[in-house]
């Protein structure tokens, strides 16, 4: 049953990936991160603070044994992202990036022009990149096409907890694809995870409906759970859908007691 | 000189060299942390030979929980 | 966390009960009941069939050590529903029962006035009955007042795969009922399950999503795992739902690279 | 194109029925009767009150001449609502009444056991019956059964603007009936009167939409647009609905110009 | 209440667009344009046809005194679409053209980075540029950055008639933009094209929904009865979602009837 | 005597009529007000020869907006 | 003698008791096997005990998978 | 010599111009005709002085049903 997922070459037992955004302490990251089955964790790059009270969660991805996924989170041009892709292969010795671009800072929706243009950049330069894009087909093709590791459509706006806006999208982007969809951004709860993974994504990335719930590890608990049952119902094969009943008992047999 | 440390001004002896600037910002940072020159990347191994001019920008990051 | 279902007097470790309706074979029943961890199963009466070819599902059911849970399937009035109440619990020695009583055979939806009278008549009896009823906040209401062990509303038709049609009606049972609620019917697929389970339903019952997957033991698997991160979700608090985004990465610290 | 409505033994030209409920203002009551191009509208009986200062709506139905079809809104006995509804033919001089016999304060939602009960009372004595109901095709059944003129399922609570929660049971309940299907409650904007016609209601009654909006006779004129747009939308025989495109300009006679 | 719709520099007393594509006979459009009461029609460029037996729409659209708006439909590339939008202009002596860049055909999605490279490129040539995108807010901004004339997001798939997939991004693009929002694509009955209008865009763009309806003449009048009704209730301010009811009707003053 | 009226407590000579009780409480009864007398309805054409009694209630309804 | 068993009518020998009907359908019916006779539920411990009569009708009924 | 006219290649004469060749196309081609000559617009006022020359592409377009 457990089929791993290959993404960038390397094979995955967990198909949850945990961003580390928006806890409210290390403690509640950790013990979020442990219940969530997920060997890979974003991390963003920020201006080193001095007066930091909080301790860091690189040491912490560290000492649980995960693989660290930079982000480029907060980047609005291509420029930037690809100088921010640049800087954490430097700071953490990695190549692998979640290429963020973002249009606005209302949807945090990704710029598909400049989300294009860094892809290519960043391929080039010899990246494993995990772009974090809309929903549409097209760009999402345009992604592929210019080398992404996988793609990584979101759901719903990062942090809105809509989960999935548009399953019609994700399901296009599943049908034409051949690297990993991961569905990313947007999931409010289990259910929109397991969703994700019935419409055919190989994974789903999540932080704020773990970080920001009021028990992150037991929503952590609840998501491992849901992209695990979402996984078996996509590969189980589902019923369709009808307007009308069937009858789940045999007609046969009835007897005559009115 | 001064040069732009993380966005603020900031008042350097001249011949200061990235490695001791990171080291007064960072404890340890032989992991985690990256620099941006005048917003290129300057890798680890030339931190300790790179002096800084004044006027020069300077990012010195680090890792933060995020997305 | 694992809290029990405390259902009939009795306290359950799963809160996934199935139905055994619809499987290909024993043997695929089999394999499903198992994968299921479901502790309850219902069946049907019908007339012995001394020419039939399929083993029993009862000695499945023993066998297995599940909790049998008889139904009334195929009854359009109180008075036949009563009478295959009473014959279950001769034939099984269990005074518990699944109430059903149709009102047509296009909907398989309840009779909301027959279902009322015969969960009145069989709990003044002794039954302990869980009645399959509609999704109305009224008729639930009703059942409960007539002393039900439980309220099991509709998600959408039986064998219909639609999930969970009205969410907003089963919220308004949850909040008001003090018995539990078991979501029956309509489920296709686990996010259904793990929906019912974060809208607050103490269980899901279950037959054809299951029985007529292409691969039901898989299946199965999905309906445990999905209920378990329903429940966990519904515990954990979600984050609400928002039309903006919400950052999951600071601004604050973001260099200046552009 | 103007089919009439038939409706209790007459030919109506509107297919959207007023409730007068939730005016601020006598005034705005009547600019937006006008505006809707209502034929029926609805009043209640409550006790007389000398110190009222609001005029009567009585007298603006009169006034604009219009039928009038009193409601017994408030009761949640069979028992009250018969003896409203005669109350309401002695006020009144009509043998019409919208039955509503209510099963809770909180989702006003009809309460089924009572509401069958009263129906059949009341077209015993002679009254045409249109029942306010639930969504469930049983009921609706039942209701047909027992002589009613026509039965009004709800779309959503009354007065929760949520349109139509469950439109495959509106889709059941328009494929079952022989008498007209009239969506009663839950109406929030213009497009869920069009979709309750293009699910095959006959036709639209509300009154908090209209009467609790921003500008009331605006409103109106939107419903009565409404109305009619989903009407001959549903005679004009829509398209299906594809998960991919079907392109609207031909393919062939594509010049070379890349 | 007829507040024209100001789009490319003209007032315009219709909001609804009609494209031409998809009918079966030049009569069936004729009626159809006649009943929508639309003021502007899309119509394509394509080789001529010596043998055509169909007459042409040009004539019929110059017949009924309608403005033509010509579409670049069937281009992959910014440098098709830039030369067919220039061969329009040449053929019709009009700088106004509804831009499509599609980016495959199985969607028929736009291609967004092709799209805003035409885009600019057509502006910067003097055209009234009316971009067919997708739902993407941020290449909306773009599009109204680059000097289009309106925005025009899908609703859904070319043809799929299944509404408005994604109305929380019409709603983001709504709010953003300063320049007309007009629905173009996927509108399948007319309580789709009212929803358009009630998110707040400004018109509604159709082809399919009418030409390929059993009847297109009376789609069309439904088609413009909805875009009045949902522009109506826009401005009417509607009532906000409730979970729960409101009654309609005071409790004070229910008499005892119990 | 006293009569519950729409359900408060009301001070009546003997003798009074629902008749003439309804014109106490609204101007032009001919349409549009019905009346309940111990809850069974009592019609139009009775209410001048129904004389009340000593504990009786009586509920005199009108039209007001709604549903 | 003529009795309806399960829908089907069956001529048996004056005298049949349920019990010995019951078993010519099931081989074990000591568990799982309920009997309404004309229409109304007879205990298991009565089947011994109850002589079929002419014209009645028996439901034999066991649990098959279901809903 | 051989021009492709609409996709097709097609034998013309020497010295034929573009108006010519669109008038064996279209009756009137006064209005809702467009030519795109080796790919670039040809404006209407340059049909009658613009000669074909051998391999040339000419598009030659007008109106149809669309969108």
């Amino acid at each position: 049953m457990a089929e791993p997922l290959l993404l960038g070459g390397r094979e995955w037992g967990s198909r949850l990936i945990m961003g580390t955004g928006g806890f409210r302490s290390l403690a509640e990251m950790e013990a979020a991160l442990v219940a969530s089955g997920a060997e890979i964790v974003t991390v963003a790059l920020r201006r080193v603070d001095p007066a930091a009270r909080q301790g860091s969660p690189l040491e912490l991805v560290e000492r649980l044994g995960l693989f660290l996924l930079p982000n480029t989170a907060g980047c609005y041009t291509a420029r930037e992202a690809v100088r921010t892709a640049r800087l954490a292969r430097e700071a953490f010795g990695t190549p692998w990036v979640k290429l963020e671009v973002i249009g606005d800072d209302r949807t945090l929706h990704p710029d598909p022009v400049e989300l294009v243009v860094a892809a290519e950049q960043l391929v080039a330069d010899g990246f494993t990149v995990l772009p974090y894009a809309g929903d549409d087909p097209i760009v999402a093709r345009r992604l592929e096409a210019a080398g992404c590791a996988a793609v990584m459509p979101l759901g719903s706006p990062i942090g809105s907890g809509r989960g999935i806006d548009n399953p019609h999208n994700i399901r296009l982007i599943v049908e034409q694809s051949s690297v990993p969809v991961i569905l990313d951004a947007g999931i409010g709860t289990a259910s929109d995870a397991a969703l994700a993974m019935e419409l055919g994504c190989d994974g789903v990335l999540l932080a704020s409906s773990v970080s920001r719930a009021d028990d992150p590890a037991e929503m952590a608990t609840a998501m491992r759970l849901a992209v695990e049952a979402g996984r078996a119902a996509r590969r189980a094969g589902r019923i369709p859908q009808r307007l009308h009943a069937q009858a789940s008992t045999a007609e046969a047999g009835r007897p005559a007691l009115g | 000189m001064t040069v732009l440390v993380n966005g603020e001004p900031r008042l350097l002896e001249p011949g200061t060299t990235v490695e001791a600037l990171v080291r007064t910002l960072v404890e340890e940072p032989e992991r985690g942390v990256a620099v941006a020159l005048d917003r290129e990347v300057l890798p680890r191994r030339a931190w300790g030979e790179t002096t800084l001019r004044d006027g020069q920008e300077i990012e010195v990051l680090q890792a933060v929980a995020g997305g």
